[in-house]
């Protein structure tokens, strides 16, 4: 048993840590937010030369090992920062059913384009009647001449609009929930037939709603066997899972840290409102939230790390994310309203903090849906 | 006792059935329906078609232009309203100022301003709040100076709801800082016009500027425009907030969301093949929201009937506040569950009128996250809640 | 609309609250506790003479007209003192029973015997297996010779051991969940066969299990028709419902003030802990959820008095008994908090009020159980 | 960062195991398994087996007859006590008045006292809380009034958990009335059967008395049984207040009690035909609290690790106990759920050892209520978790 950093992980924490401070103030991410590619670019240059990029990949594969605890210090901070540069969606989420599925050629070209920072990936599987089950595909593959034609639409694409490439999840075979018969292709953003629609997230992120009509692609573009893409695509979504837990995570330190801050300063009645007793035992209370919440997402990550078997892992993982979700409920309400008014501003963090943690919430399944999955696991 | 309306009662409340649909205009129907935000015409046309009815003022004497109901009246015709989806008129002039006119100020004050309230020909903000008062409304330190016969006032009020189309606005404004903060408050009406004031909209986090900074500098403001007497302003005011707040429970409103949110899980799937109108657990929390309104309900109708009875309102409203603001936000929660990834993009533009870029998603889901940010305005504003449960301590339980 | 009291339900109240203050301290009531018959027959025959017994009773069968607002009225200050009589068990369940299904033979000989306090009943129908369905009977009944004959064991049955004559359901067609073949029958509690095991309650009350074995039954014992008593039961406990929900009503206002006065006078760090913030807040929730169920139980009520429908009865019951349900572990848990250990002691009210509440919570289905059954209506 | 043991650890986890099972006498897990009361014998008898073992006081340090374990293997050894559900030793000499004496106790006290508490040949008592002190402890007022040799007590204690099985008890005792509260409180050891000294049981709602008053009428305690010096008692008791509390989460008991549940579930039918496992909401709330027992586990690993690698024990301490037992009364409110009517029967002699009555239903449905009343003490003793509130606002959160 040892739940101390090693040192990659110390160097990752400090690494984040000093690059928020001097580069990542609120003002400097409601510009990026602003801007038309809505995230840095040459952020994301350093976070290749930073080795960041490379963090979600096994050692073979050029990374880091790829440890999920690896990435829950490291992304923890990114949720203290209210990052906005697609670390998810390119990095974890494409980059391991990229890992997964890829074949030598494949992952030769993807994997160190992805860690080099010269590659931004997204993966489109969920659809309008999908809700929180990713193998709800009703987007079709079938073989014409000597093409595979692509048919469908995808939502909340996260990062679809900026990405070099898409993921595609499509059904080669069966009825729209099975788990057999879903393939990943690999499909260039700009192919024809692919009409992206991009937006900003409430949290500040960007997204896509993908149209894909009669999408030609060629049996190379298929990442793994026809059909057997969605063990790969669960997989990648768990580690994603613990990845956006641990952001959550940080994002509600800071909510915490904040509101304790304010109630520091903020005077009522001649007093500062952190002396009011209910406050201060609402406050006790969200510590309590953040402290239960860092600890079940330690728990998933070292069960990713550790546990060989898949129903496990994902039964951690929906406890966390179930655990993680109650605990973004409540701190952030109590974040917004110990603020008062001031909270609910476009112009104070906090406001921000709060919508950052709503939308992790909803990312991969929100608290309850995760509960009611780990009841029934 | 009984809750069932009697036949006058039951014919009443079919005649605001029928007006409402045949007068409640379409494309407001429309809007209210889909989530678009009402403008100022939109509100103002709605106001004036109540008004010409005779229905602009349920709350006022007959004497002024009140609609001369009894309580149960009032009830139904909120009732009636909510349900329907349209919209109470703007409260800031019609329940906030007017009754402390019709009560402390001046017979002139009375036939100049309150004529204009009833038919909605001026429209009214509220100058309480300040940067630094928060729930301590008292130590507001906005000063009105008496020279000649003008009050010349400086200072900046807060969190002014719509003070961007107001044409007046009224104010608590300090006017002796030697006595006790309570005792050097007085209450003056300006004119949004008169030269010094500034208005600094405040965006919220749903995207929306619906509340205002309001700027005071050197603005000159006669004297007459004073109501009742200097000093106290906090004696008026605070007749004002523990005045009767119709509807402050939101029960109607309520039943309406809850009616839309049935509608909604049976409209979405729950992505294993069913919907989520099939999910018991989400069933469970949809029950508790019913329950909840139900017993919200009937403490509302519990404060009618001691108000029909002659009895004075009392902490009770601290409880309809506290609880339907509550319910609201959890309604808000239930939604977002429904909403999920469809709650996310963030385009607060497409619920403004005239939009005419492409909608993504339908206004339900997509104003879910919005409307969840936004309402969490509900248990902080008029009152917070924590103010609530201090007036509870204090006046009910005697801590 | 008229949230008034009637005259008669003024008075009620009146004489209730004179009754307690005169005749019903806590010293009492634990003496009639620990007494060998478990309540005050004394008390009883008051009872019946200042009418009580005859409120849920219409005025054709002599009663004070039947009104569930008038029961809510009376058994709210009975819950205040937390009374031992059965009321529930003889006058309101067992009595709605008889005056739905009985003969007028039948009812001739129980009502007035009821109202005039020299009877006492119990109903029978919960068993080990039926958890809150009360229709879940095995209990049998069949012909033998000229006699029925009944075998079964009832648990929970309030009142059971005092009771002169049983009202035993039981089953003489169909599957064990079936609304059809259930019957009533009047059994004497010293009829051969029925074997007693009464216990107190946590809550001070008396109850006992029944075991029966064989009894034998005539045809007149029945009440109503064969097979067709699961209407009247239904009914019968829907009435008891809101009654007993009253008493918690009653109750949990007897926690909320005993709470607020010991705030006042019990000192902590020098100051009465009603002083402190996260207390006082706590204490104006606890008002708030008396409130709420006060106000929910009314509205079940009227709906037992006005609705003509049987579901929309049932689910505005469940309504009620769910709200006051939650109301009951809050504002419960809460008195006992805020007393600290004072409060867990039996020589203190406050205790017996907690266990008073809780027991009734359970009595006739808990909150979770009413929050499900309404969800599904 | 993993939370895999060692190889050794898995080995001693096994030995632990092993011992269990071979050595926690058969008729003691019957009990526990039946939630029948253990007595003074029963605790003694296994505590004397633990003691035989040499695992009496994994807390202590070896040279006193610790067993020099490591923290990992002090928690390995806690949670498989835990899951067997063989009880732990009784607190009050081993880990309350063992580590005052270690720490500031003088060598003869060391000899006299120790040995006699780790082979569990003298049961202690704790003498902290008093009538009207509740979990304002340093305002005790029972008094310890110097007398040449001896000090004269007088005054009461109260929640004198298995007082009347003691033999000696621990007090705090104020020595000096003109100084700051908590200057002024001495630390003393009195022998139970002096003169003056009289236990009042305290009955509890689930009608045990597992607690008692205490009563000291000019009870007369030898000088040399005070604890390092006089007026420096509060001092030695914070100490002990902050110490580690070991297995104050109580996660392996949890765990068990959980598995219990999902049993009792699995057997408690539904009332429609089939089982309580098959609820979706209980299966939720279930569900919800495994959750939050991982969320617990966790977070006392941390601590763990924290004090593993020699860091002291801070405010964490405060989350365990505040969540601990909240998990605690949860899952006694799951049971009685579950338990129903079964539950309701009072009958408190059918849990005590020898009962020869009729037992009215199966022990864990019988005993639902009793445990739910019961537990209502686990957030009130042993620090309020009020007062465990206030520690984090303000030890942590700096208010």
């Amino acid at each position: 048993m040892d739940f101390s950093y090693t040192e990659v992980q110390q160097m990752l924490q400090d690494q984040v840590q000093k690059f928020v401070q001097k580069s990542y103030d609120f003002d400097t991410r409601s510009k990026l937010i602003a801007s038309e590619a809505g995230y840095s670019k040459e952020f994301w240059q350093l976070f290749a030369e930073l080795g960041w990029l490379a963090v979600p990949f096994s050692e073979e594969d050029g990374g880091l090992g790829g440890s999920a605890v690896d990435l829950m210090v490291m992304m923890e901070e990114f949720g203290k920062a209210m990052l906005v540069e697609p670390y998810t969606a390119t990095a974890v989420l494409s980059g391991s059913i990229v890992a997964e599925l890829g074949d030598e050629t494949q992952k030769t070209g993807l994997v160190s384009s992805i860690i080099g920072g010269e590659l931004q990936l997204a993966s489109a599987y969920a659809e309008a009647q999908s809700r929180y089950n990713p193998l709800n595909i009703q987007t079709s593959a079938s073989g014409e001449d000597d093409a595979i034609v692509i048919s469908g639409t995808k939502i909340a694409v996260e990062n679809g609009a900026n990405a070099d490439k898409l993921i595609i999840f499509a059904r080669e075979q069966g009825k729209s929930t099975d788990k057999a018969g879903i393939s990943a292709f690999l499909v260039d953003a700009k192919a024809e037939g692919v009409t992206l629609r991009g937006y900003t997230t409430v949290d500040g992120k960007r997204a896509a709603e993908i149209e894909l009509e009669q999408v030609r692609v060629g049996d190379t573009d298929r990442l793994g066997a026809p059909g057997e893409a969605a063990d790969a695509l669960l997989r990648a979504i768990d580690k994603a899972t613990v990845g956006v837990s641990a952001e959550a995570v940080g994002a509600l330190e800071s909510l915490l840290h904040k509101t304790v801050e304010y109630s520091k300063t903020r005077k009522q009645f001649g007093t500062p409102i952190g002396t009011f007793q209910a406050l201060q035992h609402r406050m006790a209370d969200m510590f309590i939230e953040c402290q239960l919440a860092r600890s079940i997402v330690m728990m998933a990550a070292m069960s990713i790390d550790s546990q060989d078997d898949d129903a496990e892992k994902t039964k951690a993982v929906s406890a966390a994310k179930s655990r993680v979700g109650k605990a973004i409920h409540k701190v952030g309400q109590e974040a917004i309203q110990i603020h008062g008014g001031i909270g609910m501003t476009d112009e104070l963090d906090v406001g921000h903090l709060f919508k950052r943690v709503t939308a992790l919430d909803i990312q991969f399944g929100d608290g309850e849906f995760h509960t009611e999955r780990y009841a029934a696991l | 006792m009984n809750a069932d309306f009697t036949a006058e009662e039951l014919d009443f409340q079919q005649e605001v059935r029928t007006f409402l649909q045949e007068e409640f205009p379409a494309d407001l129907k429309h809007k209210v329906d889909n989530n678009i935000r009402l403008t100022k015409d939109d509100m103002v046309r709605w106001q004036k078609i109540l008004y010409k009815k005779g229905w602009a003022a349920p709350t006022w004497p007959e004497e002024h232009g009140g609609t001369g109901w009894s309580h149960t009246q009032r009830h139904i015709f909120a009732t009636e309203m909510g349900l329907y989806g349209a919209p109470e008129p703007i409260p800031f002039g019609m329940k906030m100022v007017a009754p402390v006119i019709m009560a402390y100020g001046s017979e002139e004050q009375k036939q100049r301003f309150l004529p204009d309230i009833l038919a909605s020909n001026v429209w009214w903000c509220q100058g309480y709040s300040e940067p630094n008062a928060g729930s301590d409304l008292a130590s507001l330190k906005t000063t009105a100076v008496r020279d000649g016969d003008e009050y010349v006032v400086n200072g900046a009020k807060t969190w002014n709801t719509l003070g961007q189309y107001a044409d007046w606005i009224f104010c608590l404004v300090r006017t002796d800082n030697t006595v006790k903060k309570q005792e050097g408050i007085s209450f003056l009406l300006i004119d949004m016009k008169s030269p010094g004031i500034s208005v600094k909209p405040i965006v919220l986090i749903d995207g929306f500027a619906e509340v205002n900074e309001v700027f005071f500098d050197d603005v000159r403001v006669p004297a007459e425009n004073l109501i009742g007497e200097e000093n106290k302003g906090w004696t008026y005011a605070k007749v004002l907030l523990t005045h009767e707040r119709t509807n402050i429970a939101g029960v109607a409103r309520a039943k309406r969301r809850l009616n839309a949110l049935r509608k909604l899980a049976a409209e979405s799937p729950d992505g294993y093949g069913n919907t989520m109108s099939e999910n018991s657990m989400f069933k469970k929390r949809l029950a508790e929201c019913e329950i909840e309104l139900q017993a919200l309900e009937y403490s509302e109708l519990r404060t009618l009937a001691a108000l029909s009875v002659g009895n004075a309102p009392g902490p009770e409203s601290s409880i309809l506040k506290i609880v339907g603001t509550e319910l609201a936000q959890k309604i808000d929660e239930l939604v977002l569950e429904l909403s999920g990834y469809h709650s996310l993009p963030y385009v607060p533009d497409q619920f403004e009128d005239g939009f005419e870029g492409d909608r993504i998603g339908p206004g339900t889901t997509a104003a879910a996250a919005l409307n969840y940010f936004n309402n969490r305005k509900l248990s902080i504003f008029g009152g917070s809640n924590e103010i609530q449960r201090n007036i509870i301590c204090k006046a009910v339980l005697g801590l």
